[in-house]
């Protein structure tokens, strides 16, 4: 095969020029082998750049092409289309970086940059001669999403899905869709009535013919990857398997039963937030109400701040106060959590309502002590430094969010993973947000970590606007760099299999040869297989031994041959 | 499914290592190496791990051609081998029995090259037959025969591991021989001094305790030098010389002028090395002397061989363990075709065809008036092919499009042939030219024996069958013998034939099949009871005394010019073997060396713009070549260096055909050559 | 037929019900490897010229199919099973293990630390040897000197594959050290990272039966060099090959450091 | 004699460190002109291989750089370089190679700073190393 290499190595400006020799780089390059053409441009990424580009393709007959310029990690796709536009598989163009890693950083030491920016050029050749073309495939999507968990972001989620149009199955445990609001008066600090904001949305919901709710229900198995998902959901009526493009997880959140502390499942008059929710619905105004807050958290074992909790107890607090007014309402705490401007004011209003704050130490806990209808707790308080006994009839225990017990099996089901509490782990939390690692995956609400009712709705509508990416393109591009198997090569050890983190590789027998085979909508072409395949039968486009081996052998003549 | 492991010789180098053929329903699927052999001790070079690779490769001949109109066609056994004896009987009675040549082959068995002679001699009635020694170890026959008696080499490959000194010259052991190359490796690690005269370096050069570099085609200087220090030190063995040997006192004054300055003058080899390396290699108390074709394929070879012995004879380092000249054979049966009769001028057991008694011999045995002259070689009767004097040639397995100097000229000579019949196992450069090709069996496929450069007699045995319709090569001779009307062509196995062998060569008249599967005999061998003779010339030479030769450096035929400024040496790398017949069908070995390639001095390289791997052109007087640079500190500059092995790039286009007088050897090893940028 | 070889057959096929035996035998003066299926002469058995049986066993394994294999198995051989039915490339159910106790002067030639098999049905268990001398010297050495030490050994290496070729645990047909990816350099010696690479190869699967060592025509000390990266590996990983139970630390998640999110901080 | 000026190959994934040393260049953050990155996708995609490879070709130095642990934009990919990296180097050690040429470090791709001192430090320890051995057996 014919290789006609096309170097441009760019001034950009005087980011580069000023210290690397362009021309002498440039001079260098036309010595190495398989270079057709080598020329410079003012900035390569130009229109005028990409230009003369595009005509040294056709003129030098080049069919393949190394830009040294800037970073690949912004500039790279503007170059691969220039190279497409003028008949080059995007695939035969190599990016060598001599901004940001040369001149940028060795500005004051022109010789030596420019000598390092010959090298990596060579380097960059000596890939750019292996490379070969590559098409990106495309997988189709399955114009459906489902939605696990029925509470506020799962519903939230699932309406804005269907308002797009997007055929949706909500899957949710219990029969009643709300999940925690449900047992909620009001949500705070604005103090929303959290089963009107439920009974909107799932009537949006419900209103619409795309909607499939899925009541008393499980997903028990998910096959597939992004576009062609098999979800199979478990209900009354038995499993019925749903074909799906995208998968939303809000499973959600529960409260941690904090048996044992403080009396709790002991006196009837210690009970929980949730709990207190439940006696405020149905109307009961407790007057003497003592709230011990961090009760389960922020301790060794479950070391996490459940963010929410503060703020609930401030809502409640601060209702019970005004409720009556010879109230005697206090909170025992260790810190008050309350962010935002919103809440901010909350703990204010609570604090200015006759609410009495009382601080204490971890190691000082309160006590909890009955004498049958009332019960007394003694607490050390830090900022009196004094031990202060309040008599309540009823404790409040503000324990943490916990997420669900089945979250370990769910986890499992769709090959996401969870962090060491078991709440899951999106994939990167600033660059990819509400998306799972493994692609058409989104995780939403209380699942992914403990937030209120306002953040569920953003994270819900959010989830729904990334889910509906894939499903409204219709498509899916996968990147070409997988990794592939050569079977002939490949002596099916395995050692890819236990290695790739997405599960994407397995063993299969095809005509008695068994060997391993990589679903390429499931790569992530991260290369952990290739570095664990001794015999290189496991290689990752764009990536090969072979290419970086040869940017190796590069890097070595032109040392080697300079020091000589 | 049955599994069988044959155990069997490896068909490569002349080091005689033995393996176990896997043997899975017929197929061969892998070597494992024999771990209670002698020579090879469970160990194994690269070629010998892939000596089952080529065998079973679809480009196998597997029917006998014959040639019609211009195309060869497949035909029956009958038609060829008819075609093949009607063609000699009608050239022999125009031109008589000498206008055909047989030639034998290193590359098949003793039994095998027994017959070939035979039918030469026998059936055709002509001591037309030779064989590829003659292009490698020629010069060691005649040179030893000459000084110590003997033509082979004077010990065993064990003993290089107890040497005190071993002298290596003229050969890249540790890729031609890599197994006596480690057996070399492994004496050193014990302590001994290994020194290395050579052009180039080799692997083992660069690990010895002397690496010594001389300009190729000067080795009698060297020596003779060394000969003078040793002589001038007092280092020589006066008893071993006064009891052993005749003519120390003309040596002595031959080598008088060769003072170290003389030396380094024509050798470029540092006088305080060449003293440093005399008094090594004499002071030690076993010192051995291994050399191979960088010693004898120059247009002096037998003399080089003969300083060589000079050299050992005056130090004493002849007759005892660890000591001798020893002479490495190159492909695993050219020790026993020669020693089977597969040369010109002698008969099995180096019995000269000119001795009548030797002849009344073979005469009574074969039952047929022999030829009482010399036979012609494989080097002259390409000469005498084309001026008509050779009309037919019959080759058994070799190769000389490729092999044999000067390949333009060899084309043109078998082109003037009348008649050429081939038998081989893969197509080759030969086999386009031949009129009848016939189909062999390669190692693997037959029984009989190989005798290993250490005269060892090792068995091989049949793990499968030939493929297709192809055949042992003895049955092929037996067949042509039959129909060409004379008796004694009747064997029904190998091991008769060696029964007959064993009877008239002397040397092999105690070896048989059942003896050398059990034992390591090593030659001679006169009788049934005897143990084989691993160290020749213990207690003095079977001729009386050890021929102390004077020689005189020659420089060598060609010399280098203006036009032809660099001296080309050739010879081969690790992972190709001779002419790649087989080993460029084993795909791990060509893997290991796929291209031809030319070593270059990096000065030269640098002076005339070559980079490592880029392309050069390479021409002699005689042609020219196009192929890979490779650029290394490790040649002189001055000198270039390419393999053989590369069809497609013949090192043989350039080399000079000029012959030893003696042995008629080419001179391989010199020629002057032009390098270009390509 | 001598005993042993009569009393191999019946182990392997009376007692154990295999198909085939895999064990070595001498035949006119040479030992050798035997193949036999039930029924057929074992010959003259010998345990005393140590053959890497496995090694031969892959080599042939396309070609057993479903047979039950006996193989006359040492505590190393025992080992490299195990690492090979890890892998998927032996089925641990098709193989009947015939255990062979080294002797002691095999033991002292391999310094071997774990000599004994599972089960011992020939010969007699020996005390192991608890270290390797060469080991323990390399060890002692500063860096130069034993740079100097492999350098000279690497130096003499004439590439046959020996050391890959006759490995109980190198299951590859096309290894990555035949091609120049790595070692571009054509000719010998290979390059060092011809022996690096392979260190690394067997980092997790070597079972230290020394057939490098004995293969190599050179005398490379090429068990010594194996047994300081096991000893590696035990060190950093807690790992030794031939666990059933062991996965490669190379190819698993850090254990122990469960995923920690960042991000949740903020 | 010359001044040793060393060569140096660094793998740089492409999430974290590649960005990581993008930013030191946005920064302008100057490090020693010796460092020539290839960019993988992921740490856990350089193979030993390439570390032998450079290593026993006469590079001086060879820095493996990823994410740090829990941030690999492949989950757990970095796991398995930070197993490989340090038996790689065991490797060298044990054949008396000075595996202080090899470095296995984290760099986010907001450590710009970070990744100029692992720059700086790395050449100057590969100064104070001096020349890798294997160039000598190269040449």
């Amino acid at each position: 095969m014919m290789v006609r290499i096309g170097v441009f190595i760019c001034h950009c400006g005087h980011n580069i020029a000023s210290a690397v020799d362009v021309e002498e780089v440039v001079e260098y390059a036309k010595t190495l082998p398989w270079v057709a053409h080598a020329g410079h441009n003012l900035y390569s990424c130009s229109e005028e750049g990409l230009g003369s580009i595009k005509r040294s393709i056709t003129e030098n007959k080049l069919d393949r092409v190394v830009v040294a310029a800037c970073t690949p990690r912004t500039h790279e796709p503007l170059f691969r289309r220039a190279c497409e536009q003028a008949g080059i598989n995007k695939y035969l163009f190599e990016f060598v970086n001599i901004r940001e890693h040369c001149s940028w950083i060795h500005a004051k030491e022109p010789k030596e940059a420019t000598e390092k920016a010959k090298k990596l050029v060579a380097m960059g050749v000596a890939k750019a001669a292996l490379l070969k073309p590559q098409t990106e495939s495309e997988a189709g999507v399955i114009p459906t999403a489902v939605v696990i968990g029925g509470g506020i972001s799962g519903l939230v989620a699932a309406a804005s899905l269907v308002e797009q149009g997007i055929e949706t199955h909500l899957v949710e445990q219990t029969d009643r869709l709300g999940g925690l609001l449900c047992d909620i008066t009001t949500i705070g600090p604005e103090g929303r009535h959290a089963r009107t904001l439920v009974k909107d949305v799932v009537q949006k919901l419900e209103a619409s013919p795309k909607t499939h709710i899925h009541r008393k229900a499980r997903v028990s198995d998910v096959k597939g990857f992004i576009g062609s998902f098999e979800v199979t959901i478990e209900g009354c009526d038995g499993p019925t398997k749903v074909p799906a493009g995208a998968i939303i997880v809000a499973t959600g959140t529960r409260e941690f039963a904090p048996t044992g502390e403080y009396g709790f499942g002991e006196h009837p008059q210690v009970i929980t937030q949730l709990e207190l929710e439940r006696k405020l619905a149905m109307g009961e105004k407790p007057k003497r109400v003592v709230f011990i807050t961090c009760v389960g958290s922020r301790q060794p074992g479950r070391e996490y701040c459940s963010r929410v909790c503060c703020n609930v107890t401030l809502k409640n607090a601060l209702a019970l106060s005004k409720a009556s007014p010879d109230s005697r309402i206090r909170v025992i705490h260790r810190d008050i959590m309350s962010s935002g401007s919103a809440a901010e004011k909350l703990y204010k209003e609570t604090s200015d309502s006759g609410v009495r704050f009382l601080r204490y130490g971890l190691e000082r806990p309160p006590e909890v002590v009955s004498d049958g209808d009332r019960v007394n707790v003694i607490v050390y308080d830090e900022t009196l430094d004094e031990v202060v006994s309040l008599d309540a009839d009823l404790v409040v225990l503000a324990v943490p969010m916990l997420p669900p017990d089945d979250s370990e099996v769910t986890g499992k089901l769709l090959k996401v993973p969870r962090d060491k509490f078991g709440f899951f782990l999106e994939a990167h939390v600033k660059l990819r947000p509400v998306e799972f690692a493994t692609d058409g995956v989104f995780i939403c609400g209380s699942a992914r970590w403990p937030v209120n009712a306002r953040e569920c709705i953003w994270q819900g509508m959010a989830a729904a606007a990334k889910a509906s990416i894939p499903i409204k393109e219709g498509k899916v591009v996968i990147q070409a760099i997988t990794a592939e198997v050569d079977p002939e090569k490949c002596a099916a050890c395995g050692n890819c299999v236990l290695a790739c983190p997405y599960e994407a590789i397995e063993i299969v027998d095809q005509d008695g040869n068994r060997a391993a085979k990589v679903n390429e909508a499931q790569c992530k072409g991260c290369g952990t297989c290739v570095a664990a395949c001794h015999n290189d039968a496991v290689s990752q486009k764009g990536f090969t031994s072979g290419q970086l081996g040869a940017m190796i052998d590069a890097l070595v003549k032109a040392s080697l041959e300079g020091s000589r | 499914m049955h599994v069988d492991h044959v155990l069997t010789t490896c068909p490569y180098c002349g080091t005689g290592c033995r393996f176990y053929l896997q043997v899975v329903d017929g197929r061969l699927v892998g070597v494992v190496p024999c771990k209670t052999d002698e020579i090879s001790q469970g160990k194994l070079c690269i070629k010998g791990y892939n000596a089952h690779a080529f065998v079973q490769h679809p480009d196998r001949l597997t029917h006998p051609m014959v040639r019609e109109d211009g195309q060869l066609r497949k035909a029956t056994w009958d038609e060829a081998l008819d075609k093949v004896v009607s063609e000699i009987k009608r050239i022999t009675a125009e031109h008589g029995p000498d206008s055909v040549i047989v030639l034998a082959s290193a590359k098949c068995t003793n039994e095998e090259n027994y017959l070939f002679q035979k039918l030469a001699r026998a059936a055709i009635g002509t001591n037309n037959v030779d064989h590829c020694a003659r292009l490698c170890h020629a010069s060691t026959v005649a040179g030893l025969l000459m000084s110590f008696g003997s033509g082979a080499m004077t010990n065993t490959i064990p003993e290089f591991e107890d040497a005190d000194c071993v002298l290596v010259t003229g050969s890249n052991t540790l890729e031609a021989h890599p197994l006596i190359g480690a057996r070399i490796l492994r004496a050193q690690d014990k302590g001994a001094k290994i020194v290395v005269v050579d052009p180039r370096d080799t692997p083992l050069s660069r690990i010895a305790y002397s690496s010594i570099r001389q300009k190729p085609g000067t080795d009698i200087a060297w020596i003779n030098g060394m000969i003078k220090i040793i002589i001038d030190e007092g280092l020589h063995d006066e008893g071993f010389i006064k009891d052993h040997t005749s003519g120390f006192e003309d040596l002595k004054r031959i080598v008088q002028p060769y003072t170290p300055e003389r030396v380094e003058e024509i050798t470029s080899i540092p006088k305080e090395r060449l003293i440093d390396a005399a008094r090594t290699y004499a002071s030690a108390e076993r010192a051995m002397i291994a050399y191979a074709m960088g010693v004898t394929q120059h247009t002096n070879g037998t003399n080089i061989v003969r300083a060589l012995a000079n050299l050992a004879m005056v130090t004493g380092n002849v007759g005892r363990e660890s000591t001798g000249v020893n002479p490495l054979r190159g492909q695993c049966n050219v020790q026993g075709a020669c020693d089977a009769g597969g040369l010109p001028d002698l008969f099995p057991g180096y019995q000269k065809v000119e001795d009548a008694d030797a002849r009344k011999k073979f005469e009574a045995a074969w039952g047929k008036p022999l030829p009482p002259n010399k036979g012609t070689t494989l080097t002259c009767a390409f000469k005498d092919a084309l001026i008509g004097k050779v009309k037919a040639m019959i080759i058994f397995g070799e190769n000389p499009m490729l092999s044999d100097p000067d390949i333009a000229h060899v084309e043109e000579a078998i082109k003037e042939l009348e008649f050429l019949a081939v038998t081989e196992i893969f197509p080759t450069a030969t086999t386009k030219l031949a009129h009848v090709v016939l189909a062999g069996a390669c190692y693997a496929e037959k029984d009989g024996t190989f005798t290993s450069t250490d005269r060892a007699i090792r068995p091989v045995h049949k793990a499968i069958d030939p493929p297709g319709e192809a055949r042992p090569d003895w049955q092929i001779a037996c067949e042509l013998g039959r129909r060409l009307g004379a008796s004694g062509f009747d064997f029904s196995s190998p091991s008769e034939i060696m029964d007959e062998m064993a009877r008239l060569a002397p040397p092999y008249g105690g070896i048989s099949h059942a003896r050398a599967d059990r034992e390591v005999l090593r030659w001679p061998c006169p009788s049934k009871d005897h143990k084989g003779t691993p160290v020749l010339h213990v207690g003095g030479f079977k001729i009386g005394k050890g021929v102390l030769v004077p020689v005189d450096h020659a420089p060598p035929a060609e010399q280098t010019s203006e036009e032809y400024p660099f001296i080309l040496t050739t010879g081969r790398n690790l992972f190709q073997f001779h002419t790649g017949t087989m080993t460029r069908r084993s795909p791990k070995l060509e893997r290991e060396a796929p291209e031809p390639y030319v070593e270059v001095n990096t000065t030269d390289a640098k002076r005339l713009g070559i980079s490592d791997g880029g392309r050069v052109r390479v021409s002699s007087r005689r042609g020219e070549i196009s192929l890979k640079a490779r650029v290394t500190g490790w040649i002189m500059p001055g000198v270039i260096f390419i393999p053989f092995h590369y069809a497609e790039a013949a090192a043989n286009r350039l080399t000079n055909p000029a012959l030893d007088p003696v042995a008629k050897i080419p001179e391989f090893k010199v020629c002057a050559a032009q390098l270009e940028k390509a | 037929m001598n005993d042993l070889g009569r009393r191999l057959a019946r182990i392997a096929f009376d007692e154990r019900g295999a198909d085939i035996l895999l064990m070595m035998a001498e035949n006119q003066g040479n030992v050798g490897p035997v193949i036999i299926s039930k029924g057929q002469d074992p010959g003259d058995a010998r345990i005393d010229v140590p053959y890497q049986l496995v090694a031969i066993l892959t080599n042939l394994l396309p070609f057993i199919g479903k047979a039950k294999v006996a193989i006359l198995c040492r505590r190393c051989d025992e080992k490299a099973l195990i690492e090979l039915a890890k892998r998927g490339i032996v089925d641990d159910a098709s193989m009947v293990r015939i255990g062979l106790a080294c002797s002691k002067e095999q033991i002292q030639a391999c310094r071997c630390s774990d000599c004994v098999p599972s089960k011992v049905d020939i010969g007699e268990a020996a005390e192991p040897c608890p270290e390797d001398a060469l080991a323990i010297e390399l060890g002692s050495m500063t860096i130069e000197q034993r740079a100097a030490f492999w350098m000279r050994q690497f130096r003499k290496c004439n590439k046959c594959f020996g050391c890959t070729l006759n490995c109980p645990v190198c299951f590859c047909d096309d290894c990555v050290l035949e091609e120049r990816t790595y070692t571009p350099k054509e000719g010998i010696p290979p390059e060092l990272a011809f022996h690096l690479i392979r260190s690394f190869h067997l980092a997790d699967k070597c079972v230290e039966c020394g057939e490098c060592e004995r293969s190599c025509p050179v005398d490379i000390p090429l068990l010594t060099l194996r047994k300081m990266v096991n000893r590696d590996m035990k060190n950093m990983f807690d790992y030794g090959s031939g666990d059933a139970e062991k996965k490669s630390p190379l190819l698993t998640t850090l254990d122990d450091q469960p995923l920690e999110d960042d991000g949740h901080a903020c | 004699m010359t001044e040793f000026k060393p060569t140096i190959l660094a793998f740089c994934c492409n999430w974290c460190s590649y960005a990581g040393a993008d930013l030191a260049g946005v920064n302008r953050l100057q490090m020693p002109p010796n460092v020539h990155v290839i960019r993988v996708m992921c740490s856990a995609s350089v193979k030993p291989e390439y570390v032998f490879k450079a290593i026993s070709q006469g590079v001086d130095g060879v820095l493996v750089l990823g994410c740090h642990i829990g941030d690999c934009h492949y989950l757990t990919g970095n796991h398995r370089t930070a197993k490989r990296i340090p038996v790689t180097k065991k490797i060298l050690h044990d054949v008396g190679i000075d595996d202080r040429r090899v470095r296995l470090d984290w760099v986010s791709a907001a450590e710009g700073e970070k990744f100029q001192q692992v720059i700086i430090e790395f050449v100057a320890e590969i100064k104070t190393l001096g020349p890798n051995p294997q160039r000598e057996v190269n040449m």
